[in-house]
């Protein structure tokens, strides 16, 4: 893989009309790169001269050469590959054109910053080889084979957070009164829980119906819960009553209500109702 | 290396052999040592010099029905307890016996049953006695002579109080609500909780349905 | 015992030095030894007399940045045969990533695509975390805040150095000026905004270590 590159790039540099070898071939090489400072050391390691001394036009020119030739061929080259090149046509032209004004980065600089970066890079690929020389646990060396397990003792430390041991001081009386206080948290009905659901069971009926009808399901409710229920839905019928939303009916004192969705025509006297039977 | 080697190569072999007994995972059989070290190794004459090297360091050279390992010297194994300190909450019975202990010193362990209302573990006054919480009082005036418990300075600095008077009165932790014994009301589901009255109105279906 | 001890206290403690790291299989730390065995130990006299006394045996005793461990002599390597791992290849990148956070550490994400030129994928970075020769240090005082990476103990005990100084050719490289991670020239094509970089780095977050 790293051979084709070779090749290419030393014809490239040779001849002024390129070889064109197979395309499938410029596609592995460029693969074969960690990114374009990696192919710059690449192509000067094939100058085989000190990197220090290299000539960093004739290695500029290499380089676009061979980003040539791969454009050439129609290939896709990354975006960074083709930001060097530029960059290192503007180095060229600038190494052989006459010293531009003051403010725009002298070319002898530019050609130390590149040369820095490759003898970085070069350091750091030869040092990386040289650790992989180094003796490795497991395979040159090795620790203790059976380690011997050491006993642990645990002596824990213990806190405790101001609160815990003031809160700490009522649980024995929590405790104490199941009988008395043995009382599981409450679920109480809402009166704007029973308005919806009023609002949504009278529809667009118009039925007169016993009040009881309209109570949520009672079963396994007792007490205070079921009280809940229907004084939360009477006074949520007394409510609707008000917003001109219902009608109701009482033909006296402690007798059932009935009640109906308002409507502008009249209804007949409601059908008799079940007396009281969900009446706990 | 102190031991004696006329050869260079019998030190070799017996860094070797050192070095695979280290290594090894297991206790290794004299065969296998001989194996590694190739027939004409004198292994009985070197298990001999390294067994003798380390007889009265750290760990000794032993031999298990033919096998061969470094065990740690047994009388070194007790010094070798590893002591972990684990960051932990004091136990509930634990709070509850110091608070009672903070909120009525001197007491007796008699008096903090009979307001905890149930029988406190010798293991729960020992848990409060190490940590240095808590120490005896005088012994009480009465039948038995029962003694008494107080709390320590330990206990004031952990809590970061400078006298016990800086605990908050009874009245106080009542009034916060620390002391109340009743629990807390909920109500039905809000009105957002479509779900839950949803679920109510088929309940209410059924229900009408059964009649 | 070839080691001229005076006292018999003395004795003891380096015995049981030796029997905790022998029975290890793993590094263990010099502020863990110098707990074991209490603060008066001069634990540094005692590691130096048993390191003398291992020096050219079978095993050796190494340090890893204040770690210390019983190790086979690395001389013996080729006449061990016990079972070996295979030798861990890491790809190209990777093992260039690794040396240039061996040799430029602390180094930020940032810096390390400024010397290779090229972007860092994340895996890369997450195989030598796995590994667990790499972890996240301080972040850097810049804009951006970048976090930077550092190797571990693990890494040195695995390459079997004791200390950074003595990785292949820190000095020279040093001296050449080579191990500078400033960017090289303002005109070079940039690789990543920091920025992009600080906030890729935030998935490590959790790593970072509050120095």
């Amino acid at each position: 893989m790293t051979e084709t590159p070779t090749e290419m790039t030393d014809q490239a540099v040779e001849s002024a009309v390129p070889m064109r070898p197979h395309a499938d071939d410029l596609v592995v090489a460029l693969e074969g790169y960690d990114g374009p400072i990696d192919l710059l050391l690449n192509l000067a390691r094939e100058q085989k001269v000190d990197l220090a001394t290299i000539s960093i036009l004739a290695l500029a020119e290499q380089y676009l050469n061979y980003i040539n030739n791969a454009r050439h061929l129609r290939l896709e080259i990354a975006a960074d590959y083709l930001v060097m090149a530029a960059w290192l046509a503007f180095l060229k032209s600038r190494l052989l054109l006459p010293e531009p004004p003051q403010d725009e980065p002298n070319a002898a600089e530019m050609a130390e910053a590149l040369k820095f970066q490759l003898m970085r890079l070069e350091a750091m690929q030869k040092a990386a080889a040289q650790l992989y020389e180094l003796p490795q646990l497991g395979c040159d060396f090795f620790l203790r084979g059976c380690p011997e397990k050491r006993p642990v003792e645990e002596k824990p430390v213990y806190f405790l957070p101001i609160y815990d041991l003031l809160s700490a001081l009522g649980a024995p009386q929590r405790r104490r009164k199941p009988d008395s206080y043995d009382i599981k948290p409450t679920k109480l009905y809402s009166m704007e829980e029973s308005l919806l659901r009023l609002r949504r069971m009278l529809g667009g009926g118009a039925e007169w119906d016993n009040l009881f009808a309209y109570l949520p399901n009672m079963k396994g409710h007792e007490g205070l819960q079921a009280r809940s229920a229907i004084a939360s839905t009477f006074a949520a019928m007394l409510e609707l009553v008000k917003a001109g939303e219902l009608e109701i009916r009482q033909s006296q004192t402690f007798s059932t209500i009935y009640l109906r969705g308002r409507t502008d025509k009249d209804e007949p006297a409601p059908r008799q109702p079940v007396e009281d039977t969900h009446n706990e | 290396m102190s031991d004696a080697q006329t050869s260079e190569e019998m030190d070799t072999a017996l860094r070797l052999l050192e070095a695979i007994l280290f290594a090894s995972n297991e206790p290794v059989s004299a065969q296998s040592l001989q194996n590694h070290l190739g027939e004409s190794a004198d292994l009985t004459a070197m298990i001999e010099t390294l067994q003798a090297h380390y007889a009265q360091r750290g760990v000794n050279l032993v031999e298990n029905d033919g096998y061969w390992s470094f065990r740690t010297a047994p009388e070194l194994a007790p010094l070798m307890t590893i002591t972990r300190q684990p960051r932990r909450k004091l136990p509930k019975a634990a709070s509850e016996v110091l608070a009672i202990i903070a909120y009525h010193q001197p007491v007796t362990r008699g008096e903090i049953e009979s307001i905890r209302g149930v029988e406190t573990s010798k293991g729960t006054l020992d848990i409060l006695l190490e940590i240095g919480w808590i120490r005896p009082g005088k012994r009480r005036d009465t039948p038995g002579r029962p003694l008494t418990w107080k709390t320590t300075p330990e206990f004031l600095s952990h809590f970061n109080l400078a006298a016990l008077s800086e605990l908050p009165g009874v009245e106080e932790l009542k009034a916060a609500g620390l002391l109340d014994t009743r629990p807390i009301l909920a109500t039905m589901p809000a009105v957002e909780d479509e779900a839950a009255i949803a679920r109510d109105d088929t309940d209410f279906a059924n229900w009408v349905e059964e009649e």
